[in-house]
């Protein structure tokens, strides 16, 4: 294991030390732990709070900030966080009209964030949740936990963050990050694995002819192996599986290549030019893209992609400006 | 079991799972985040922490504090699942001051029950459950057949192992492993793994 | 070689289009060849170019846009553009005010950029250009080529691109980019290569216990290999040699913590905490911090930490809005 | 050399960076950044085409359009110098019809010269320069001594391959190279090499 670390069981601590240090002008520290809330405080308006493990970064500190997040709890590297240190976060934000919670669906974050909600609530802290569950490359069924959530979340936070911005009310807010949940998909593959610093080896091991189709975002190995394959052919796979799962027929989308820490920009371009391609082929208009890093496992080399179906809502609250480390929009 | 012993099989129980903190992380890699045995890890040694401050308390409250401290330190599934399972033993063990293998059975399924609800798991879904539940059905029956707590708990830990072994024939569909389907067929729950040295450290010490 | 491409030839052109395809408001590519230029010309004020070889992703393409640069050029992966294609970017962005090419020192770019601007002078078009050679790790001599411009460029596009949008005159957006030149220091270390998909394999080999210390960006090894260390101790070697070529004492700075590509942001920011504290110890105060992929080397692993001494102006201008497709300031 | 023969030497010349095209990159992976090789054979695949539509020209436009198509395609360090040194050529020769070894070992000054001015270098700082000058000079010698052309190319060739081992001596003050300072010793410049090559390819047509 290669990494600008200084001590495995300080990563999580110095790395959210530093993410403060760089931007005192969006985000501070809570005492308490690992636990990232707005510099300034704001009163009025729905407070969002997200979080999950380490390793994800940008997610979901770089999030906070005039339009996204209020709070954002970071948990060991891929370990959700503690219920005691969501409630924190919470606590810290909590507003007269309420606080709602951005969970991904792992069994995990789902069970610690609603402890620190139940916790909450028992303080008298009006505490709503939605579960994001976007990854289309899990099997979705009543009798399993169902999808995960991987980085459609961040439509969740711009867009729910953005309407929260205006003072709407909790169920509102809580209502719109439903309807981008209900409309975003999400899937991705992995070409090379990532390291927990702590585990000091990585998570999967891959043959060089070989990539993992349908990674999660924890350094897993994905739904299954493949033969290696062009940038376009997998576009092709990923991009099937997503819209074979929600009819977008005749709608506008957002899209969202999203690299895993490692993939180059090069690449994610690459991808994107395939994926524009495909989309005005089966005539979906693409409303906006991103491109880049948005939620990460750690040094993994592998992308996803999003497709989020917009109604002229989703439109003008993702048009909002945004004012956060990792996101901005004039 | 008095507080002191409970305290030791605690100990030891921490002690284990630093041991096997690697094994525990990389059953956790193939089939889920590799992060397992870290999580426990980082938790026990919190709880090792707290219970030098423990001597004077009752079991009851000895093992509430257990539960609480690997609910805010461990976090993961595993955190609130053990945790959970820790704090209803403690508060179902009420100001007991000597606890029997009896005592404990009991509780255990109070424990099993918490885990279930929070958790919306049941046994067949490749998770600590599939050992659990068949341990404590295997220290009931061996209680009530009159063997020595000792060997009931024996008994319980041949189940347990047993249900290791079952979740290795399953696909996942609770937790991370869930996520592979049918891929995680073939390799065995970390957390069932887990619970089963717990139990096998009680064994030790009876 | 395992990347997410489909033709070793094709990635230069792909890339371009899937930029342009993501960000059809931002920027558009000139028939002529991998050239960006901005989707709405602006006229009335200077025009600045930059470019280089692709590879460095999102320069310079990412930096088009308002308050940065009018066009950029891209070359071949790590190999300077040619003439022609400098001079249609030139052409496309020209107006009355003249046009800076913001160049980075080496013997290829500043070749091949001075050819296109005698071409473009020979037109009637005004063209001055600034030199960026902020990398501390080469030798700076006046027998040699000098030092070369890596990561410190992006303040160079930030600062003067601000300046020329307010309608300054030539001389004084060259005065000003030469201003930021003299100001920024900048020196990297990488601990995995990249490979240039042309090429098939990487462009170094290192061992699994060293690192490279003064990299380049054009996935070249550094000026010397060093057992591998911690962050910290990293961290340490490049501010030492930065702040002992220039004098920081009492100043307030800007810094930029870039990625080579690879490099998990959890890593930048653990090395930002060591950066701030060391700052702080010293007494130079952090008036702005970036960090992430700024100036990339494809995939490779490995950082560049660059230091800008600000004055008011530069302050200004650093504070200034931009909106382009990877540097936004609201 | 008539037009004809000169378009022969330039797809010889073609031909033989494509075939060294991984060689000559391996040598500027070494001390540069590895593109040396793609480069070139980016840029002749290029000039390639346009020589099928030249017959009718003349050796020095011919030469000219190779200079020119060399700037535009190859980029880099190597595009521009490349390019002067062909354009110079070209412009020298003017309307040559029939070129001989010394018409060519006088333009081949100019080249240099342009060559030198366009990259503000001169002898001994391990660029090409290290081989095409003591060629340069090599050739002139020989043709005053009374050789034939061809062992004055041969001379020229001699001498250009020692300028390759000198560069190994040396440490680079120009190109990439020099960014790894006494780092680069040791190893061979590879635009000398690719020179040398293209040398090497004149004489085996003469
Ligand atoms: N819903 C659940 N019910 C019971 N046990 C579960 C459940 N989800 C996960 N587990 C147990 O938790 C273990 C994984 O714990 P751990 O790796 O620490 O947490 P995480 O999965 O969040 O990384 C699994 O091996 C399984 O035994
Ligand atoms: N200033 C210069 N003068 C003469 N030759 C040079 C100069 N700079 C570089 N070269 C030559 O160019 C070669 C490198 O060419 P190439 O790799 O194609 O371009 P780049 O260095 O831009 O990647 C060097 O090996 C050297 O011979
Ligand atoms: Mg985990
Ligand atoms: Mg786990
Ligand atoms: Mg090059
Ligand atoms: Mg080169």
């Amino acid at each position: 294991m290669k990494k600008f670390i200084n001590a495995v069981d300080q990563v999580e601590n110095e790395m959210i030390q530093g993410m403060v240090k760089a931007f005192p002008q969006y985000v501070k520290k809570l005492d308490c732990g690992n636990v990232v809330v707005r510099t300034q405080k704001k009163e009025g308006k729905v407070a969002l709070i997200s979080g999950g493990g380490s390793g994800h970064e940008p997610a979901h500190g770089g999030y906070v900030g005039r339009g996204m997040l209020d709070a954002a709890v970071a948990g060991a590297v891929f370990t959700s966080p503690t219920p005691d240190q969501v409630y924190e976060g919470i606590k810290a934000i909590a507003t007269d009209a309420g606080v709602l919670m951005v969970i991904k669906n792992y069994t995990g974050d789902v069970m610690n964030f609603e402890m620190a909600g139940e916790m909450a609530e028992a303080e008298g802290i009006k505490v709503a949740q939605v579960v994001v569950n976007d990854d289309v490359a899990v099997q979705d069924s009543t009798w399993t936990v169902g999808r995960r959530g991987v980085a459609g979340t961040v439509f969740v936070h711009k867009i729910a963050g953005a309407l929260a911005e205006t003072g709407a009310g909790l169920e509102d807010v809580q209502a719109m990050a439903q309807r981008v949940i209900n409309n975003v998909r999400t899937m991705g593959a992995a070409i090379s694995p990532c390291t927990i610093p702590a585990a000091g080896k990585p998570g999967f091991e891959i043959a060089d002819d070989e990539m993992e189709v349908g990674i999660g975002i924890h350094g897993e190995p994905g739904t299954y192996k493949e033969k290696m394959m062009s940038a376009d052919a997998i576009t092709d796979i990923i991009l099937d599986k997503i819209l074979g799962d929600l009819d977008y027929t005749g709608s506008e989308v957002a899209v969202m290549v999203n690299s895993s820490g490692a993939t180059p920009q090069m690449e994610l371009f690459i991808i994107n030019n395939h994926v524009a391609d495909v989309l005005a082929t089966k005539g979906i208009k693409v409303y906006k893209t991103f491109v880049g890093e948005y939620m990460t496992s750690i040094e993994m080399e592998g992308m996803s992609i999003s497709l989020l179906k917009l109604d002229d809502d989703m439109k003008k609250l993702l048009d909002a400006q945004a004012d956060t480390p990792a996101f901005k929009q004039l | 079991m008095t507080t002191d012993k409970i305290i030791t099989i605690i100990e030891k129980i921490s002690a284990k799972i630093q041991e096997e903190k690697l094994f525990l992380t990389e059953l956790d890699n193939v089939i889920g985040d590799g992060d397992h045995g870290i999580n426990l890890a980082r938790g026990f040694s919190e709880v090792e922490k707290k219970l030098s401050t423990m001597g004077d308390k009752n079991p009851g409250e000895v093992l509430k504090t257990v539960g609480m401290t690997l609910v805010s330190t461990v976090g993961g599934a595993s955190g609130p699942l053990y945790g959970t399972g820790f704090m209803k033993m403690g508060m179902e063990l009420k100001d007991t001051a000597d606890v029997t293998v009896e005592d404990f059975v009991r509780v255990f399924q109070v424990a099993i029950e918490g885990i279930s609800l929070r958790g919306k798991s049941t046994t067949g879904e490749k998770t600590m459950l599939d050992s659990m539940v068949p341990a404590k059905n295997a220290m009931e029956e061996a209680l009530a057949a009159g063997k020595s707590p000792k060997e009931a708990v024996a008994c319980g830990v041949a189940a347990a192992k047993e249900g290791i072994e079952y979740t290795k024939t399953i696909a996942a569909t609770k937790g991370r492993a869930s996520y592979l389907g049918d891929r995680s067929i073939g390799h065995q729950d970390p957390g069932a793994t887990s619970f089963t040295m717990m139990l096998e450290i009680l064994e030790g010490e009876l």
